[in-house]
């Protein structure tokens, strides 16, 4: 019937659009299920970075530990690689929610290497530095400018994922405080008192400013730094007892004691 | 670079993303006063007078969107262009209502759907991430789906006004609309739960159709006249 | 020294067992990570299906929709088999927090074909019946028996993920009577309302006897059976104004009006 | 199959379902209440005269691990030997308990790591999953920090029951304990929890010792006599 | 009196609690049982079909209250008599739904409200606290209020059974009932969220009462023979 | 001054601070039975045959609001005039339920909507905060809120008592309120949500009065005489 | 019997429970207004002066304990003798409280675990449940494990005051009560919870003895002369 | 007076209160900022250099003051004085926080506890609140209990600094504090919970000085010259 016809034609205009929106949905989707992914992927790699870092409080030297977790951080970087390409020409935080997990974790773990080996706070830039990936495929077009500019792939760290992988950090540092009291070093736990305490009160200064996320981290942070003002009080209290010069051979005597080839530098 | 340094440093981008985040806010509140002004003029269609100069109603509607556009305007300049999605849920809201009020004032004018690229005009705004300010397609959808519930009351009201022909070309409308979202993969977001209302709206149009029908009160839709 | 020797063969022995639990522990929760990958892609798949089921109030012939449907399943049931894999000699319980959310949206995906076809609900024997998996690369044994054995792979859905993915249903059941009374169809709302109610009446005999999770979908699905009871209500109620014997002229009449070609069998 | 009869079935299993869980429960309350007892015979070892005779309660002990071994054995009857890990949640602390009193046992009496496999033994079950009830890796390596942690308390009352040697001998053990499990890639799970209390007892006995050291009342370990 | 011995006391009245505790439990799941078997039966009233054998249904019924008798017999002879309230929160759910099911019975033989002395007698408890087991007021109240949510269920599918004189009198039970819990000065309490509900209740049967109306379909119920 | 002494002074403070509290809980508590009572002599309207002696229903309500007025009175004694906001939240919830019965008896006597002076009159109190106890004017939209719900509940029952006239009357109404309403630019709060449940009562309303018309029920509503 | 004159008996019944509860809530007020007297009396023992007029302090809080039997006396009279656990929650509280500071002073005294039979005395209470209103056996427990903590602070407390013979009479004290505990067969309940503190309480008491031990200050308790 | 009218007089209102609000927070969040400044000066005293110059850093926190002093004058003038409650929420946290910090710095200064008046003239703002913006009492304590938990950081860290005479005057003061606490009745709020962390605070303070005592660290406080 004519009814039949004329219904038909708008019907289909309806329908084809309604099928395109479906591609744009589904891709959306599929993209944003592969981050997530990633992400999890980003997670464990990372949390193993630490754990790998946690040895250097045992070890004779921490060269070696942090060579492997170079290693491993090298794989994370090549996930975040990934995400990155993924993330070509869209807009990062419309896909944000879906890898910020790792990113987290991919920051707390470099930035705990990172003050193993400097005893300083990477910089948000210095993580992002780290970020920038060179395509290593040839590129399809001839024209030298585009094929530079197609050559060149950076992600990057938000400065509030920066700031909750710092916080949890903090966390990292105070269990590292704990093993060195337990492994007879008396200096790492009063160097990071020190840093951790710039750390509180770089938190206190942002305080309420920034997302909530960061907020409700302030309270674990406040513990972990009271863990490590502990822990330094007993070292002195303790070391209250014999003078000074003494206390460092009771140490090095004692580090002696439990194995003459572990003493930390 | 300090540890102090470092967190001013981070300071700065967190008081910087506050400060854009108040004035959108602010051109946000604008905006949702414009358009419950918007609002105002098209509910009036529900009234039993109201029928009789859509027309004028639907001019007034437009003349108001010259200043949705302004006011949208305002708001592009609030945020760097490529970080829409950061700002996104700031006027998330606010640019499904004014779809919702472009969809309606098209589907008053025409009886047809409007297209994304419609209301991405009438919006002042892009249809393609890439191009600027733009229309997100969940966005445009659910400002479709809100229509799709106030056709449902336009199909009552337009009995009560003594229109009988209007509930059946709403109904033919509203089927195919729910054919579209019949092909999307929806997950389990507010999209999907909005989605859900439409089968209520479709099965209230569906029974107005019926009352009419066993009353002998519905007649072949006009649409060619209408149009 | 020997204090040296004697401390190192010892503590090998215990560095050795834990290099050993290292292993044990990673193998562990690598394969919960799989597990979890697979679970999620089973989700996104399975409501796709329900989401494509839902279009047979909409078509002239639901055989399509349901062999499409059919595809989609088998696809499902590929990633199952891959869990079933996985769980090869495990015991399932072990990973079972890993895959149970992926299983019981296929237990909804499933069911809903099942009752759209046949107009019952699946029962949990025929659901694990189609996840028994042949082997299809050959078996290294030459043992006949061994390769029978190797050759069968099968997937137990538990009764809880089943019970789960039913009260689910009801959800996507309710959301199709809508649709139908929404499509003039007057006969499935009485069918999916005898239906729901039975169902209902199965889960309140069981009551709180179940998991918890259970009980805690006893009120939605409670809502589910008050929404399919109120479209009914309101069918009888309109249908009373005039004869039955036209009331299904008018909605035959009706159905014709939009499209002759799309009348619901 | 109708409804009823489908519902009536799950019914059948929810309840069989509930009856072994209950059957669980009964069987893992004495065994707790085992546990307890063997705890207070371990626990005198605390008191300054309870350093006296270890070897006898350690005996005594081992004597108690007797019924232990029957009411697992007991336990193993209430469920299918392959659904360990649906009622895992039901043993899982007292195991984790049992475990901790065997590798105290062991500590005391050879000042050496316990093994899964000589702990499996005490317990009368197996290491490997396959070959029936087993000592779950995790619950193994839970039980071994619980031992630290007494390890810790022993060394301070060690001290004050005039034994000296015995902090240096539980320090240089509890190190090696904690190179151990630095080893393991922990989840944030409950384990990862306990093992960071670790940390504490090895700076704990770690004060111990210097305590000692200061005083010069620290000697050599030795290993070689006691062992 | 050693500390020892003063806990082997206190470990002695424990146990004796939660022995009583433990049959408590049992008996309550017993109960409980029984109560979802009654549910089964009364719910089927509001299958099309189950609107004409409501009288056999209520027999059905009042037979399995007979069990319910025994059972709340039993009940009562595992704790002192007047340690009521000691263990209350055991049996309080279970006794709100057998009040329930009983207000239910009672509604649909007679179309009137059960008083706590009839839910007593039929559930063979007393009124009086003093004398014995008793219903507390509170707990007759919830049952009465998970009624209401039951019949406007039921003047729903009265309707769809073809049955329109039920909704009416159901309004005007349900009416009553309401203004009776509007003398009622509830406190914050789980009762009072649940009388909350009662409005959506009243609202509900009105609007069905209403579709009848308008359709002429509404007899007046004749009250005066039915109560 | 010592520790002691500054805090026995606090404690001075405090215990004033609770007793004030504990006062106006008592105070509140009988206005909230006198509320009930209102309610319960407003409600009867909904009955079919309340319809008929709307006036009489009206007059008794006013003299109850005599005790309203005199409770009230009683409230204000009970803390410092300038403190109203330190103690808000204990009578908000009660003065929001006068209000609405204030805004229904007016309706019910001359279709209007009540004004915030009108109510502070009925309940004798300000609408100037500087003059004392006051309405605050959030509270008295909620109040008004709550009686757009209450129409949409009567113009239902209008119809079962087979008046056919109040349901468009009362249609006309409630869309000038959401009018006044959508001029509000309302924060997202309690008052918000409850102008969102507005909607629904205009829809419902809107329903009754198509189901009016297509039936041919509806009259025009003599707007000029009732007025 | 009308539903409005059920509802008017209900109310009778909820309207005296409300009272009841009201009444007991302000005898608890006051007799936690005395706990906390006894309380500054009793904490003064932790200060370097307060060890040396323990007696008096006990006297003193001994007199104050007259005050604590007279308002329970008084709580008695608020309610029918056998509905004890119908408002335990109410005092429960502060039972434990003043358990704990009868059995607070009591170790202060005779450095002896208070029993039962004595707290009752001493409140003016009874033991057993039958002959009035008694001490629940899970409040003297609780009351006694808040007490362990106190005497954890007392040890490190008497330190700091130069008394290096009382940590150890704590520490054998509290080992003992360890012990007892650990015949109990507790449910996962708060009282459960309570007890996992006590050993953080013992291990710190081990602690300070041996601070004292290596430092040889420690001296055996003359346990003969104390007791 | 139309409905319309009504609504636009109530818009006047509404916005006049938003506007209000607006202004109020803006204000907070500068004064927010000079808090966290003055945190940022008072925390540096935990650093072991910090003991050294604890005036010059009383000194610039009390130039800080000042700020605080023109910021709240500037508050003062956002809402009309009368409506403190009304809009008390908004710079409740904010008043707490600074009074904490004024409470530190006379800490510091004096070792005094900062009354109420010496906050309300370092704030620039009153006691009594008939005189103007004035310091809630309970806003009073909730400072001074953070300060509490901020002195039990300082005894730890001044004891790492090699002060060890300031603990002993620190556990002083805050046993003083404790009593202080014990004279009042406070409700279950969250002054109330943050009064129950005080204890803690009192416990660890005392394991100082213990650890002080215990090796001879000690000294009297010597309070005649410092109060
Ligand atoms: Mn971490
Ligand atoms: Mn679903």
């Amino acid at each position: 019937s004519e009814d039949d016809d004329e219904g038909a034609s708008p019907s289909s205009a309806v329908l084809s659009a309604f099928k395109t929106f479906q591609v744009e949905l589904d891709t959306k989707h599929d993209k944003y299920e592969r981050l997530v992914k990633l992400s999890r992927d980003i997670t464990i790699e990372s949390k193993r970075t630490i754990f790998l870092l946690h040895r250097v409080t045992s070890v004779p030297d921490a060269k070696e530990v942090l060579a492997e977790a170079d290693l491993k951080l090298d794989g994370v970087r090549l996930k975040i690689r990934q995400i990155a390409e993924e993330l070509r020409g869209e807009d990062l935080y419309q896909f944000h929610k879906a890898f910020t997990p790792g990113i987290q974790e991919y920051v707390e773990a470099v930035s705990f290497q990172h003050f193993i080996r400097h005893r300083s706070l990477i910089s948000l830039e210095e993580i992002n530095a780290r970020l920038v990936f060179l395509k290593e495929d040839k590129a399809e077009t001839k024209d030298p400018a585009e094929q530079q500019r197609m050559q060149v792939l950076t992600f990057q760290v938000t400065p509030t994922d920066y700031l909750l992988g710092v916080a949890d950090l903090t966390g990292e540092l105070m269990r590292m405080c704990i093993s060195s009291v337990g492994n007879g070093d008396i200096d790492t736990p009063f160097q990071l008192s020190q840093f951790l305490r710039q750390i509180y009160d770089g938190f206190s200064y942002i305080g309420n400013t920034g997302p909530y996320e960061v907020s409700k981290k302030l309270h674990t942070l406040k513990q972990s730094l009271g863990k490590v003002e502990d822990a330094c009080y007993t070292l002195r209290v303790r070391g209250s007892e014999i003078p000074k010069h003494m206390l460092a051979d009771v140490f090095s005597s004692r580090a002696a004691l439990i194995d003459p080839d572990e003493g930390v530098a | 670079m300090s540890v102090t340094e470092m967190f001013s440093n981070i300071q700065g981008f967190l008081s910087a993303d506050q400060d854009v985040r108040e004035d959108i806010r602010k051109v946000v509140q604008v905006l949702e006063q414009t358009a419950r002004e918007i609002l105002t003029v098209l509910q009036s269609v529900h009234q039993p007078s109201g029928f009789k100069d859509i027309p004028s109603k639907c001019l007034r509607a437009r003349e108001l969107f010259c200043t949705v556009r302004n006011q949208i305007g305002d708001l592009k300049t609030k945020f760097p262009a490529d970080q829409y999605y950061r700002f996104h849920e700031h006027w998330r809201f606010v640019l499904q209502r004014v779809t919702f009020l472009a969809a309606f004032v098209v589907y008053l004018e025409s009886e047809t759907l409007v297209t994304r690229e419609e209301v991405a005009q009438i919006l002042g705004i892009e249809v393609d991430r890439e191009r600027g300010f733009h229309l997100d397609i969940e966005d445009y959808l659910a400002g479709v789906l809100i229509m799709a519930s106030e056709l449902s009351r336009l199909a009552v009201n337009s009995v009560t006004a003594g229109d009988y022909g209007r509930p059946l070309r709403i109904s033919t409308f509203i089927n195919e609309l729910d054919s579209g979202f019949r092909l999307l993969n929806l997950k389990n977001d507010p999209l999907r739960k909005r989605y859900d209302g439409l089968k209520y709206d479709v099965k209230k149009i569906e029974e107005v159709v019926y009352d009419l029908s066993i009353r002998g009160l519905a007649k072949e839709p006009e649409t060619g006249g209408d149009k």
